[in-house]
């Protein structure tokens, strides 16, 4: 297969369609959506709106709620432990706070509750993988924040509800909205980089269902600065981390509180007894469970852990229907098929194109809009482009950012991506990219109000893994604000919270009470979760896996 | 405008500003304009003298390769890259020199370099600036530049051994140096001999024998101090730092009240022309030296 | 080296398959994978060794050679394709001290950065580190950046960092270049930066509840109501 | 001039050798007439002054050398070396010894017990010269 700049002969004709019709481009408004548009686009496209991969859940809190089939084989599994087999008379770790998840929430909660109080010592975090190892770091293009002038936590709430289709819950959209500037007044104080502008304002752009320039941005690394930056300062507080230890069920009292997890040590095999007054869950999300078989941006560790244990503990939870596809993912080359491509390419000025080199849509509709407005490009006209394994896609132009902001804009400002596209020999600055949608944000979660407490006494809820703050559809640069707004919410109201709680005799009977609920349900198939981490490897290999006697 | 090649060495840009600052400003007056290198990186001081150890000579050569690049960004230049701190200026020359009379080590050396695509030819000329002042500018434009002769000023030249040793590195004759006299007299100042004008501050002891530095000091301020100075002269960070900071220490022991301010050749110089005040970053002096330019009424 | 193991099936696809050595076995491999699937591929299940899986998070690390080459090469699994004759093994956890300091009481300069890595007055510029970094960071000239104390370079040369920690591996100065790079990142967010003064203005205005009454009014509105309000709301243009 | 006649260990001979490699200077060519030692600006604080560590090198009594301060107070001047009738770089001498003991034992300054405000105030050539001359 002969390559030309990292693409192919045939992509090359399409390629020479985009440079022709690349300066009558540059100033050509592709026309917005109607919501009538809209509506069309995303009922006809959106797998959310796909009826025959989702199915009824058959039992707990939601019993009844319309899921995709893979959340609900998770959700509708048995526990990975026998509970008759673990010993909760040894407590290993008694705790005032036990954070699950090491994440942007996890971490920022911890924090906070130090800062309100909590000696760190009385405060213990739980890691699946490395202290980071989360779709915190991934996130590229930037967070929202409403500080300028022209700006208000009002016109932010009007622009979070209605890309999330006015199902978010009121009071947790307004507390987003409101904390933002306090986030980042921290940040600011903590020393994260935030871009500046020439006259020492923020850099600011709009993203896709914005009507501000509200995006404040890190380069194109938002996620990984803001992180390391909170993480460093977690570090300076000597909180207790542990890493490769992820919770595996949470444990309750006998009147049905949340009092701790289990928690297991990937590396070793052993498990941990960890007492809590309070247990923040900030697993994160599901990407690596491919709904409806799409490709996804999520780190190795996203398998929707803390959505599962909750539920077993009779939380509830909402809009688990609801799956957020981020319209640009990578479809070529086939190495990095599903990988972001940051929605601040699109902020910069980059247009969505299809094989002839015409704009296929607006390049900054809200995600679910312009994730259907590509899958409709792709699957029923014949304007999609196909790589050499048979993905179809559509062109993003990169090198029109440098037409209007000049040459050096993309180095500057997407240095990763750059990075990312060299290593395979195209040069984003001169060839378009080609992209399609992918699995990207878990829309929904467990159920929570705007302290952070979830429906079931003891158990807090921070980050991706909760349900209610997006509604159906989360706005790009709501999900780094979220998990620093709720994350510093859960550690304060935490840090109250133990002061007036005692926590009873521990106990695993809710995951007891579960499996002869499952047994009841007489599954065709018996499944175990949490899934802790995803399988990779060939089948080949799985066919050939022996487990030894010890 | 006639440009150099320049390469500042880490105190310049942290604690002896107000010598980088002073020394471009006059630099500029004097048509000889002083350029930073980009990328620079440590000089390699304190010069290893093993004969084996070809790691330690990868930092100066580097400089040199790098300043031999800078070259093509500059005007009317020549082949010298200019130094202002003492210590970079010796370890620079003697690298200089040990790679001609090594080609092997250059050799190995550049096999290092080249896989980050620099290389070094010996194609350079390391040159303190005090070397630019005297043999390519000349005392007579540097005095025709003073428009407040810092008269009164009995000032005392300390040149440390950085200027002098080894006889690969020496900016003037080994025993009997006159440049900084020179200089000094230039810009209407009078300069006081001391015997101990190069005998050792204690240097890098400073870290973790402040005690040996402690006892340096008090000998070369007090032969200064009794042959009549009333300020010293130097070129280098580190004899500026331990002098300076040292006879602070000394003060609040014995209640001493008679201190010798310490200034960079350049920060005279700049006074002398008249520059602003806040390029010599007096701050950042322990014994400040405004007292004694007031007093001489030379503000 | 031991007997060659093929794991394939498809005697067709032999064209596409490379082999690498992974901690000194023989493999065959598509030709068209990154380090880590081939590893998952061969039957690896990483615990250690993979994260974000986008070159984001530092945690597959990998160092190898190549037959013939005396070079060490390093590279991010996730990243980076598989090629004939590597031979290859991951970093689980790079070893690297990081002190504990209060970024309210600190200056940003050199002293600040020696006060609590001393060991960057160590360096010998020798380039190991830059040699090494798969993020292409120039490391040796942002410690040296960090040692000149010009920390708004060190910073913005450093940015790109995820901390995988090969360069620590390579340092014979012993220096933990990414804690370094940390530290002047926050001294130059924190002091160098500015932060813009509308931003505290807005904080008062949401603390003294100036939009409170807005809220009340945007929550009592029905649904169509609602709509209809966000429909033309104004959008804000370059 | 050699001390051929002196019958050497092993030990003593590796220690002559490496003394000289490192240095590249040769050691008897040292006739003792004290001038290093005479305008060493910190002989008062040498427990040997430096002609006397040359002759324990000489004789090659490595334990003696060890133990003596001279070589840790030696402040790299220079000024024995262009002021000795013989050319003997005397202070690559000492470095030699220095870093003989470097190569065994790398951190003779212990880094770590530098106190911070200490390493808040010094000029960082005093750390990059002073590391280079007492770490490995």
């Amino acid at each position: 297969m002969k390559l030309i700049g990292g693409y192919t002969e045939e992509m090359r004709k399409s390629i020479e369609n985009v440079n022709k019709t690349r300066s009558k481009r540059i100033n050509e408004a592709f026309p917005h959506m109607t919501m009538e548009e809209r509506d069309k686009v995303l009922k006809e496209n959106h797998p959310d709106y796909k009826t025959d991969v989702k199915r009824a859940l058959l039992y707990g809190e939601n019993k009844g709620d319309i899921v995709p089939e893979e959340i609900a084989n998770i959700l509708e599994s048995y526990p990975i432990i026998n509970p008759d087999e673990i010993d909760l008379s040894k407590i290993d770790y008694d705790v005032g706070v036990l954070i699950i998840g090491a994440g942007g929430a996890g971490t920022a909660a911890a924090i906070w509750a130090n800062y309100s109080g909590v000696p760190a010592e009385d405060i213990l975090v739980s890691s699946k993988l490395r202290h980071g190892d989360a779709n915190t770091v991934m996130a590229q293009g930037g967070i929202q924040i409403a500080d300028r002038p022209e700006d208000s936590p009002l016109i932010h709430y009007l622009d979070a509800v209605g890309g999330g289709h006015f199902d978010n819950i009121p009071e947790l959209a307004k507390a987003l909205v409101s904390d933002a500037p306090t986030i980042l007044k921290w940040h600011k104080d903590l020393g994260v980089m935030y871009d500046l502008d020439e006259n020492g304002n923020f850099m600011v752009l709009s993203g896709g269902g914005t009507s501000r320039f509200r995006m404040h941005s890190s380069k194109d690394y938002t996620g990984l600065e803001i992180f390391r930056v909170v993480r460093d300062e977690f570090r300076n507080l000597n909180i207790p981390v542990l890493e490769f230890t992820p919770a595996i069920e949470l444990l309750t009292d006998e009147t049905g509180r949340v009092a701790g997890a289990i928690l297991y040590h990937l590396e070793t095999k052993q498990y941990f007894v960890v007492r809590a007054k309070t247990t923040i869950m900030a697993t994160g999300g599901f990407g690596r469970l491919h709904v409806a078989g799409f490709p996804t941006t999520n780190h190795y560790g996203a398998t929707m852990d803390g959505v599962l244990m909750a539920y077993r503990a009779n939380a509830k939870l909402r809009n688990l229907e609801s799956t957020q596809f981020h319209p640009t993912g990578a479809a070529y080359p086939e190495q990095i098929v599903g990988l972001l491509i940051t929605e601040k390419v699109r902020g910069l000025g980059a247009q969505v194109l299809g094989r002839n080199g015409e704009q296929v849509c607006y390049p900054l509709e809200p995600r679910d809009v312009e994730a259907s407005a590509i899958i409709r490009c792709c699957n029923n006209t014949d304007n999609y482009i196909e790589s050499p394994t048979g993905m179809r896609g559509v062109w993003l132009d990169s090198p029109l950012i440098e037409e209007i902001r000049g040459k050096g804009t993309i180095k500057k400002n997407l240095a990763a991506m750059d990075r990312m596209f060299q290593r395979f020999g195209i040069d984003m600055t001169v060839d378009p990219i080609l992209i399609y949608p992918t699995l990207h944000y878990q829309n929904g979660g467990v159920l929570h109000d705007e302290r952070c407490h979830s429906s079931i006494p003891g158990l807090m809820i921070a980050g991706e893994v909760s349900g209610g703050v997006h509604g159906k559809n989360r706005l790009m640069g709501n999900s780094l604000l979220e998990i620093n707004v709720f994350g510093r919410r859960a550690g304060i109201e935490a840090a109250k919270e133990i002061n007036k709680v005692k926590v009873g005799k521990l106990s695993l009977d809710h995951v007891r009470k579960n499996t002869l609920t499952l047994d009841s349900l007489g599954l065709k198939e018996k499944r175990y979760a949490p899934m802790l981490l995803p399988e990779y490897r060939s089948d080949i290999v799985i066919d050939r896996l022996v487990q030894l006697y010890e | 405008m006639v440009q150099y090649s320049y390469f500042p060495g880490c105190n310049l840009k942290t604690n002896a500003k107000g010598f980088e600052e002073t020394a471009i400003a006059v630099s500029k007056k004097l048509n000889s304009e002083l350029v930073e290198i980009p990328n620079w990186n440590c000089c390699g001081t304190v010069h290893t003298m093993t004969t084996d150890n070809l790691m330690k000579r990868i930092a100066p050569v580097r400089v040199l390769a790098r300043s031999k690049n800078h070259l093509e960004d500059l005007k009317d230049t020549s082949n010298h890259v200019v130094t202002l701190c003492s210590m970079c200026n010796s370890t620079l020359k003697i690298v200089n020199e040990e790679v001609k009379e090594n080609p092997d080590d250059l050799e190995t050396i550049n096999f290092q370099l080249e896989e980050d695509n620099e290389t070094y030819s010996i194609d350079m000329e390391v040159k303190h600036f005090l070397e630019v002042l005297r043999d390519s500018i000349g005392f007579e434009q540097i005095r025709s530049n003073v428009v407040k002769p810092l008269e009164g000023l009995k000032v005392s030249p300390y040149y440390g051994c950085m200027l002098l040793h080894p006889e690969k590195a020496k900016i003037d004759d080994i025993e009997m140096p006159t440049v900084l006299e020179d200089l000094m007299e230039s810009l209407g100042a009078e300069a006081i001999f001391s015997p101990l004008f190069k005998y050792c501050c204690g240097s890098y002891h400073i870290v973790d024998q402040e005690d040996i530095v402690a006892g340096q000091v008090e000998k070369i301020v007090e032969a200064a101090r009794v042959r009549g100075a009333n300020a010293l002269a130097v070129a280098c960070p580190l004899c500026a730092y331990n002098i300076d900071q040292q006879q602070k220490v000394i003060d609040e022991k014995t209640g001493r009240k008679d201190s010798l301010p310490v200034f960079y050749f350049s920060q005279l110089m700049a006074l002398a022309f008249g520059e602003s005040l806040e390029i010599n970053h007096f701050e950042d002096h322990e014994i400040d030296p405004r007292i004694l330019l007031e007093e001489l009424k030379l503000l | 080296m031991s007997k060659i193991k093929t794991i394939t099936e498809n005697e067709k696809e032999e064209n596409y398959k490379v082999k690498i050595y992974i901690m000194g076995q023989v493999y065959e491999v598509p030709a068209t994978l990154t380090i880590m699937k081939a590893m998952e591929f061969v039957g690896y299940k990483f615990t250690r060794g993979s994260g974000c899986r986008a070159g984001f998070c530092g945690a597959c690390s990998t160092v190898y050679r190549k037959e013939g080459d005396f070079h060490i090469y390093t590279a991010l699994a996730c990243q980076t394709m598989v090629e004939e004759g590597m031979f290859l093994t991951q970093l689980p956890f790079v070893p690297a001290d990081r002190p504990v300091y209060d970024i309210n009481n600190l200056v940003a300069s050199a002293n600040a950065v020696l006060r609590y890595f001393p060991e960057v007055a160590r360096c010998l510029s020798c380039n190991a580190c830059s040699k090494v970094c798969p993020q292409d960071i120039k490391v040796m000239d942002y410690i040296q950046h960090s040692l000149q104390g010009q920390i708004d370079k060190a910073a913005e040369e450093s940015f790109d960092c995820v901390s995988c920690g090969l360069c620590v591996i390579r340092c014979p100065a012993e220096i933990p270049q990414y804690h370094v790079a940390q530290l002047v990142r926050r001294l130059y967010g924190r002091y160098i930066m500015k932060t813009p003064s509308y931003l505290g203005e807005r904080i008062k205005e949401i603390d003294d509840g100036i939009y409170e009454d807005g809220f009340k009014e945007l929550f009592s509105l029905s649904k169509d109501e609602l709509e209809e309000k966000y429909k033309n709301r104004d959008k804000e243009t370059n | 001039m050699s001390y051929e006649y002196i019958k050497f260990g092993q030990e003593e001979k590796d220690f002559i050798e490496k003394i000289q490699e490192i240095s590249g200077q040769n050691i008897y060519s040292c006739y003792q007439c004290g001038k290093c030692s005479a305008g060493c600006a910190f002989s008062n604080k040498m427990d040997k002054t430096v002609n006397q560590l040359i002759h324990f090198i000489q004789m090659g009594q490595k334990e003696k050398v060890l133990k003596a301060n001279t070589h840790w107070i030696c402040a790299s001047c220079l000024t024995c070396t262009i002021r000795c009738p013989r050319e003997i770089d005397v202070a690559a001498l000492m470095e030699a010894v220095r870093e003989y003991i470097l190569r065994e034992e790398p951190e003779k300054m212990k880094i770590a017990d530098i106190p911070k405000d200490v390493l808040n105030k010094l000029p960082n050539i005093a750390l990059v010269g002073s590391f280079r001359k007492k770490t490995g």
